[in-house]
């Protein structure tokens, strides 16, 4: 099965990526601080960071904890807001030559709305990353990806807005009692994929200030730290809803990383703090993520997806 | 595009440590960089990986570029001097003669170095005297005159080299403790001395609260400050948003900068020293 | 405010303990073979791994996977069942002169009151530990702390048994979307203390074999990595519930660790993972937790708990 | 109580590493452990902490006790034999003269003696051959007749030093690709030496295969089988449960005994090979 090149390309809704490797949102600002290291159309797509309606300044630091093979981060989403984003970000973004899908985050239903009717008619974006791990203002500021209802209402929305065009791509958080049951109520509202998982909520105390170390108190906990986390989320995501494509993202470093994302179910992988301790992360994983899948026998990147769910049941099958 | 061109010289590579010694409370820790040395500029800054291939630790440490050298006897060299402070920057101090580690660098904004001669005040803290010898020969061979201002809270904590000396007209230190020079703080000679007209842009390095404090003294004057400032740093280059300070514009908004690349190097009289660590 | 001795002592209803420093279920087995390695009396308490009506063989392995700072295990409460265990385990941890935590773990909410009762009669123990964080068999295998009803239901039902004697401290689930929703009910319920937090779900794809490394697919996670989930759940829960007493568990390895635990709102500390790398782990902890309290001025450890809310209450109020 | 007295001798210490030797595959670690000598016995264990304090690995790595000397240069020393597998097992092959390391020590059950001369037959596969020579010169000081047979997949592989050779009367490898010694596996020839009636005793070590493909030859014989196994161990000693295998004890009931504890050496007829990795 060994060949030379291997077809890497993963599919969201209309949405064709030649390559499986996307940057996380939030962990590549608008994509030129990146360009620096790795030609961003060598990699699957760009993820822009959260865009909200109006300009944010976020919170105030310390944003950052380094954890056990992790990180906390309390940025608050901090942005230029659509317009200035839309502006001026895109118009760089698409003459890069690169995939972009466009993450957007609100406060209230209709704000994700009111982001998807700007976003339709705009050329050069593959697909809508729909960012719901944010306090809902209209619900006692919780997150709407911890609130079923709330989940749903949202994705309706943009869909809605957006018509039946372009792909959404439903990010969910991993602070819930059931994942699969969120994930099952956002696809069927309307999207097209899902990204998980976005960080899980955690806190440092300062043992020298006596109190917590981030500004903001609590923060979301990213890295190989949260790997296996990720990894179950995507496993048991897809084994309910094996149709629809997922963006596994939580901790990879490695092209092995990414491989077993893959293998869990994910159909492309998002990498967020790895680039913070390599720049050239995206485009290392991307390569040896490559190499692991010919060196495996896969003849393409599609066959993997999943991978584990199938040798699994062969193998109950054999044992009776 | 600041961004763009900002870190555009920036690139990560694996250099070996040529020598590692101790001096007072630091490291002073000499890489071999090679070609890079020619796009290093005093207050621009390296991000090193910390920790072997199995390290807890996921993020770089930042390091201002204390001093390069063209034509070492290794070629380009860079030094830094490094405070142990916590597990990482107490790992790089541990990394010996031949050591490799891997680096990004130059990254950040470099100070501005004067058109015309100018009469310039270092002042630096702790370890935020690395970067300011570099400067002072950058600055002596444009004609300015430099006059250098040391602090910290005891002797061992002053950075400053024999070699470094040579570089300034004048040399004051200052220790909280009285252990080594004038018993009290950097800002104490500063409103003088500015009274006095000796001093054109100052240049600073060191606690946030000392660079807070000399741009209050030197708001009500024609001085210009440039400090290079210090916020904690996940990424080093621009993507990840941590490292903000909140800073005012021309036309009176205030926006959080990421410090990583539109600093270290900042204009001390933009910077909203008050709102650092509130909401803005 | 230094003194040459400082209160370490902790009370969780009518038991009073020592030391703050206990073990965690499932970490110290019975006891004895953490005894090789110091004198059990000098820590808080042993908790015993959780204990069933029936023996149980487990899980087939493999049962572990290292996971970076982490690692995952899938026991399946594997153990001699409660008969044995109060007829060999018990007498020999009675004569090692340590505080006795037993831990319970049933598959029904009626098996939970059928352990309690056979422990109501034991000498030696001060408090059962509920280990809610198993699959319900009546309800779709649902965790059970994973479900509010069922949590309350448990702990009910063990209250009602017990009597008002032995206290009860219920140990929670971080596999949740309100975990202060669950430990209000459970305290409501009769609990007089908590545990938090047990391990999250994750798993671990082997990229060798291509499919979930351990033999039972999901596995929990525990280890450094999940600190600042552990911080994060006690932080909340103390601020909810500033009464309830709270052992603080999940990635405990330096008594800086322990510390910040106590500083975000635990009575005691309990270290599971720290002790597989580290047979003296939980002294090491202890004493190191005694020198740092009294570094920063505490003249007891009660004075330190939920330290980092009141210090930041203050600074609140300065602030205006 | 099995547990209290197996690991009654065993110690948590840092301890150095004396020499760190490539053989074929492998790597050579000698350690100075001291007084600990006395307890250790071959088919016991050390448990070794790997990485260094900022390390992301948080369990200990097993390793057989390759061989003990009590009297060398340094004292006690302990020898080693391991195979660079993942990144715990690299980090400790890098770990040069003079290193330390932090050991528990002795663990685990070792290889029972017979009272009386026996014929013994030590199999080993891989690294399994390590804790082999040590058994072997226990074996001869009984006035044992000890014949050897190591395996491997490749000649790289067979872990056969010069001097442990002396110790046993015969010594046949096995290769399953025929690059040194016969082609074929260790299992070939265990029939007929059993059929021929020159074995009271077996004696393996090495990959779970292995060791059930020679309790399956040797069930329909009477002779005894003691193999050290090999399962995932999260803590080494007995707390955490993960490194259980099912053995049947003399009532015919199937229990999960914990391998770090009741084993590594175990009765190969008690186990229930076909049962490992399965619900029992
Ligand atoms: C532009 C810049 C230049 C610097 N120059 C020097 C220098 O020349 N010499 C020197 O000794 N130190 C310098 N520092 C501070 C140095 O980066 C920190 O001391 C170091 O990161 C601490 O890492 P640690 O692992 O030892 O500590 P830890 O506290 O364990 O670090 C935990 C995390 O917080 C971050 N962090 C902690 N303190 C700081 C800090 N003060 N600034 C930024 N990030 C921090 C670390 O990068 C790490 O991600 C500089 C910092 C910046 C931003
Ligand atoms: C009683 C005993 C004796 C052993 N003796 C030797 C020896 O003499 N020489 C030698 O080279 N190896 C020996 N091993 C195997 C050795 O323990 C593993 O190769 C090593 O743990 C792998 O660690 P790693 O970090 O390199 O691999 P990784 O795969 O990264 O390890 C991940 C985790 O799984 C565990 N693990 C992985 N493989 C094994 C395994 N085979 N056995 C137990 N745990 C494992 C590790 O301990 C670690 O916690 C022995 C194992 C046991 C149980
Ligand atoms: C600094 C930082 C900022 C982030 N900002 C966003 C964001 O704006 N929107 C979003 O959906 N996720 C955001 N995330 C979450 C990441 O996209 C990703 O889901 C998470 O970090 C897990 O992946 P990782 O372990 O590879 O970082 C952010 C993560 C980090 C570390
Ligand atoms: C091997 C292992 C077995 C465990 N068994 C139990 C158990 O039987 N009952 C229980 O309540 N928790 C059990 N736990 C969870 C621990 O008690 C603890 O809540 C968790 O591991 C987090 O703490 P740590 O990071 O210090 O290990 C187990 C954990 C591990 C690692
Ligand atoms: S450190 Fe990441 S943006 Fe500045
Ligand atoms: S390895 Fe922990 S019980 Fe055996």
């Amino acid at each position: 099965m060994m060949t030379d090149d291997i077809d890497l390309s993963a599919s969201f809704g209309s949405a064709w990526f030649p390559w499986p490797v996307f940057t996380a949102s939030g962990c590549a600002s608008s994509g030129k601080e990146l360009a620096q290291f790795f030609p961003l159309r060598e990699i699957g797509a760009v993820v822009t960071k959260s865009i909200s309606i109006k300009a944010r300044s976020g919170r105030p630091t310390p944003r950052m904890a380094e954890t056990p093979s992790g990180m906390l981060n309390s940025i608050g989403l901090q942005g230029p807001g659509i317009d200035s984003f839309l502006e001026n970000d895109i118009p760089w973004l698409v003459a890069q030559n690169t995939r972009i899908i466009v993450s957007i985050s609100g406060e209230t239903v209709d704000e994700f709305s009111v982001l998807a009717r700007r976003l339709r008619s705009v050329r050069g974006i593959c697909a809508v990353e729909v960012n719901i791990s944010c306090p809902n203002v209209e619900n006692r500021g919780l997150v709407f990806a911890c609130d079923p209802e709330a989940s749903r209402s949202v994705i309706e929305g943009v869909r809605r807005t957006l018509g039946g065009d372009l792909p959404i791509i439903a990010k969910l958080s991993p602070d819930v009692t059931d994942i699969v049951h969120i994930a099952r109520g956002v696809v069927d509202a309307g999207a097209d994929g899902l990204s998980l998982i976005n960080t899980l909520l955690g806190m440092v105390i300062n043992t020298d200030t006596l109190r917590p170390h981030l500004a903001g108190k609590t923060g979301g906990l990213s890295g190989p730290a949260i790997r296996p986390v990720a990894v179950r989320a995507v496993y048991q995501v897809h084994a309910a809803l094996p149709e629809v494509p997922i963006v596994g993202m939580g901790g990879v470093r490695s092209g092995r990383d990414a491989f077993e994302m893959i293998l869990a179910g994910a159909s492309a992988v998002a990498v967020g703090t790895a680039s913070f301790g390599n720049p050239r992360a995206l485009l290392d994983i991307q390569n040896e993520l490559k190499s692991l899948l010919k060196e495996k026998g896969f003849s393409s990147l599609k066959e993997a997806v999943g991978f584990a769910h199938r040798v699994d049941r062969t193998q109950r099958e054999v044992k009776g | 595009m600041m961004a763009s061109t900002i870190n555009k010289r920036a690139e990560q590579i694996d250099v070996t440590v040529l020598s590692n010694k101790r001096i007072g409370a630091y490291h002073q820790i000499l890489l071999n960089i090679g070609e890079l040395v020619l796009h290093c500029h005093p207050g621009n800054f390296v991000a090193i990986s910390v920790g072997d291939k199995t390290s807890s630790m996921v993020l770089r440490r930042a390091f201002a570029i204390s001093r390069v050298s063209h034509r070492g006897e290794y070629g380009g060299t860079l030094e830094l001097i490094v405070a142990p402070h916590g597990s990482g920057s107490r790992w790089l101090c541990e990394q010996g003669e031949g050591a490799t580690v891997n680096i990004v660098a130059p990254l950040g904004t470099a100070f501005g170095i004067p058109t015309n001669p100018a009469q310039a005040l270092l002042i630096g803290g702790g370890y935020g005297s690395a970067p300011l010898f570099g400067l002072a020969e950058v600055l002596k061979s444009r004609g300015c005159r430099v006059d250098m201002i040391l602090g910290a809270s005891t002797s061992n904590k002053i950075y400053a080299p024999i070699e470094g000396k040579r570089s300034v007209n004048s040399l004051k230190i200052f220790t909280e403790d009285g252990s080594t020079g004038i018993l009290g703080k950097v800002t104490d000679p500063l409103p003088s001395l500015i009274a006095e007209g000796v001093v054109d842009v100052i240049y600073s390095c060191g606690p946030m609260g000392m660079l807070s404090a000399i741009s209050a003294i030197a708001q009500s004057s024609q001085v210009v400050h440039q400090c290079a400032v210090e916020e904690s740093m996940a990424c080093g280059i621009g993507i990840c948003m941590t490292c903000v300070i909140p800073v005012v514009d021309a036309t009176g908004v205030i926006s959080m900068l990421r410090t990583c690349i539109e600093g270290p190097v900042m204009d001390g009289s933009t910077v909203q020293w008050d709102l650092v660590g509130k909401v803005v």
